[in-house]
């Protein structure tokens, strides 16, 4: 349900953004989810509907998609996706992930060389790739 | 296009809270957490809304200060911080427990941006956020996304500590952010020096806390560390 | 493709320094950049080749513990570490100064590459590392990058800070990094609790020095330091 | 001079190369050397040419070029040329630069908002960006 929260930060973003360019009206907003924070993707474009209609952006569609997560050691330079360590978690460490993407660090260890030392490449939360809108 | 829409809504997050504390220094040991830990007990009991956000990810401590166990945020439009001591507390031991967390600055950063952008805080008139030692990710953060923040500096009369504070002011003044004074901890003996250094940057000199060999027995232990020294000349400085 | 050359000299920059020991314990004010700092004039005086590197980028204190200034290194091949006290010395200071260095992990991380991969040590004993704060990118970066490393842990008997050292320790441990064994520092009461807990994790004791109130002014003057408590119960600690 | 300890450091990582990929020669490499540094070419290609000799790799041609450094505000998210800040500084700033290019954050900051909170988006040092080896 933190979901709400996260959704309100994507349409609050695209209202800055339509007054900062002075548009009359967002159009289109591409948003990417990435794999590592495993949002809820119903409940995400419940609450983006729902926000959506509160803020009176009703011109705005909005498309989701998924980030595949990718790690890379930062020690033997190994790269890996998150989807392979993601089956070895209990549900407890999954949900701890789930608020905090970082404490990645403490749960899942590169796959060659067992360091915590890794990057997240990309797929960490929720980011917005794209923004159309009228002038 | 990659926009963090995360950034957008902290100042949202903020809007009902008063004032901003940051308790920092840059030198670690200073007694920064102590200061934040039992400043946040002071101010509640003096009947403010306080909430107390602990950003040394390294070194957890404000928990262990104020023994608070078994409490988990609520999940509702975000995160709702527990209250304990009718303080709305957050801390990365809900989600790291007591295990290391080996974050590079980069982790600090986005995990900071997280919370700020997740924490329901509501209305309060203090959020006390105890700071990690450095002038890193964490400070620059604050810095950076808290635009109403204020600075608590704590110090000790050490050499060392001083002129790694000094640096830790100067940063701040250049950057224009305010800040509420500074706090010279664990004094032993009763130069003016400290005082006097203040002067130098134009910044008040709030008070003195004498070093004070019952603070760590009483660690963990609420009542008790309100009844230390520490707290007495602490409750002086900050008027109550 | 996009190689850091940098990451592979580094290696080769050590080559003739038979043991590298990271002064840490994860907490700030312990006690690390004494330690440090002390003992590689102990060594020092002893005979031993030594080599002191200051990674403490916000808040570098070898310097002034030590009396150091009006020192550069020069250049060739590399940057050749200036010696004073017979001691081969790197520290950001020669190219901060004392102003303040508001740097970010990978910052800080990119800065440590540098100074390991140009800095030209020549033939050591010992380099001793003092240690920033905290299990971030210099602390990561030195346990990646310097194969040989064993780190000494200092601590303090009290409880916020042994939880936070404690997590150090488990992080070293779990990585098999060498922990050469634990000091405890600032002793004010006969208490063998740390050297107790420091059997949890199969780490030596290696010993303590009391608080000494001595110490802060000795600051700044080697000959004063080395006739402290502090130095003579280290000296002990390392067997001279 | 310390140009020669950074070319040692490229030279050496052909080697490595060479040893990992289990090639016979290495016959060309990329090297950016960024702006931020202000390496002294000269310099850096004789250094190079003399360890590429000590190091037997003389089969292998060494193209160097220029990478302009770019900074970018974190507060404001303003971009920029270090070209345009480097009038400004003096010859000791630029020095201390020089062996550390970290220290940028001190003595520049971004011309929009003053913050020090900008990061070094490209052209800090030496890097390696292609080899090119026959089995
Ligand atoms: N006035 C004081 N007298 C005695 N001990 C103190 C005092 N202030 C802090 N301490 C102790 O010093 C250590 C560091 O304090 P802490 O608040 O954790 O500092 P920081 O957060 O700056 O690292 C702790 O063991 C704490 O109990
Ligand atoms: N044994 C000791 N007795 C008294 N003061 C000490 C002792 N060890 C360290 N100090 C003081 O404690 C402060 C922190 O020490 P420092 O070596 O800078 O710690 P760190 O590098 O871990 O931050 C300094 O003011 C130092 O002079
Ligand atoms: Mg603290
Ligand atoms: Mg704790
Ligand atoms: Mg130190
Ligand atoms: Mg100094
Ligand atoms: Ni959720
Ligand atoms: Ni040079
Ligand atoms: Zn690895
Ligand atoms: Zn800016």
């Amino acid at each position: 349900m933190h979901e709400w929260a996260l959704a309100q930060a994507v349409v609050y973003t695209a209202i800055e953004y339509q007054r900062k360019e002075k548009l009359r009206e967002i159009v289109e907003l591409e948003i990417k989810i990435g794999e590592l924070q495993q949002i809820d993707r119903e409940i995400f474009e419940f609450a983006l509907k729902e926000i959506v209609q509160l803020k009176k952006m009703t011109g705005m569609r909005v498309r989701v998609e998924k980030e595949e997560a990718i790690l890379k050691c930062r020690v033997c330079g190994y790269q890996w996706s998150f989807a392979d360590s993601m089956k070895r978690l209990s549900g407890e460490q999954a949900e701890f992930i789930h608020f905090l993407p970082e404490v990645i660090h403490i749960h899942s260890r590169c796959p060659q060389c067992k360091s915590p030392d890794f990057e997240i490449v990309k797929g960490r939360g929720v980011k917005i790739t794209a923004i159309k809108g009228i002038k | 296009m990659n926009i963090d829409p995360r950034l957008n809504i902290i100042k949202e997050r903020l809007r009902d809270v008063r004032r901003v504390v940051a308790i920092s220094g840059g030198k670690g040991g200073i007694g920064k957490s102590s200061v934040a830990s039992i400043g946040a007990l002071i101010l509640s009991k003096s009947g403010y809304r306080v909430g107390l956000l602990d950003l040394d990810f390294w070194g957890p401590s404000l928990d262990t200060i104020l023994g608070i166990e078994n409490i988990f945020p609520r999940e509702e439009k975000g995160i709702i911080p527990p209250e304990i001591f009718a303080i709305k507390f957050i801390s990365i031991i809900y989600y790291a427990g007591e295990r290391p967390l080996p974050l590079r600055g980069a982790d600090i950063s986005n995990a900071i941006v997280e919370l700020l952008a997740i924490t329901q805080w509501g209305s309060l008139d203090f959020l006390i956020i105890d700071m990690p030692p450095g002038m890193g990710d964490a400070t620059l953060d604050i810095i950076r996304l808290v635009k109403k923040v204020e600075f608590l500096i704590v110090t000790t009369q050490s050499k060392v500590v001083l002129e790694t504070v000094e640096k830790m002011l100067r940063m701040l003044k250049d950057l224009k952010v305010p800040i509420l004074g500074i706090i010279e901890n664990m004094k032993i003996t009763n130069s003016p020096f400290v005082k006097d250094w203040a002067k130098k940057f134009d910044v008040s000199f709030l008070g003195e806390i004498n070093f004070d060999k019952n603070l760590e027995t009483s660690i963990g232990n609420v009542d008790k560390l309100l009844e230390t020294n520490f707290a007495h000349s602490l409750k002086k400085i900050m008027r109550f």
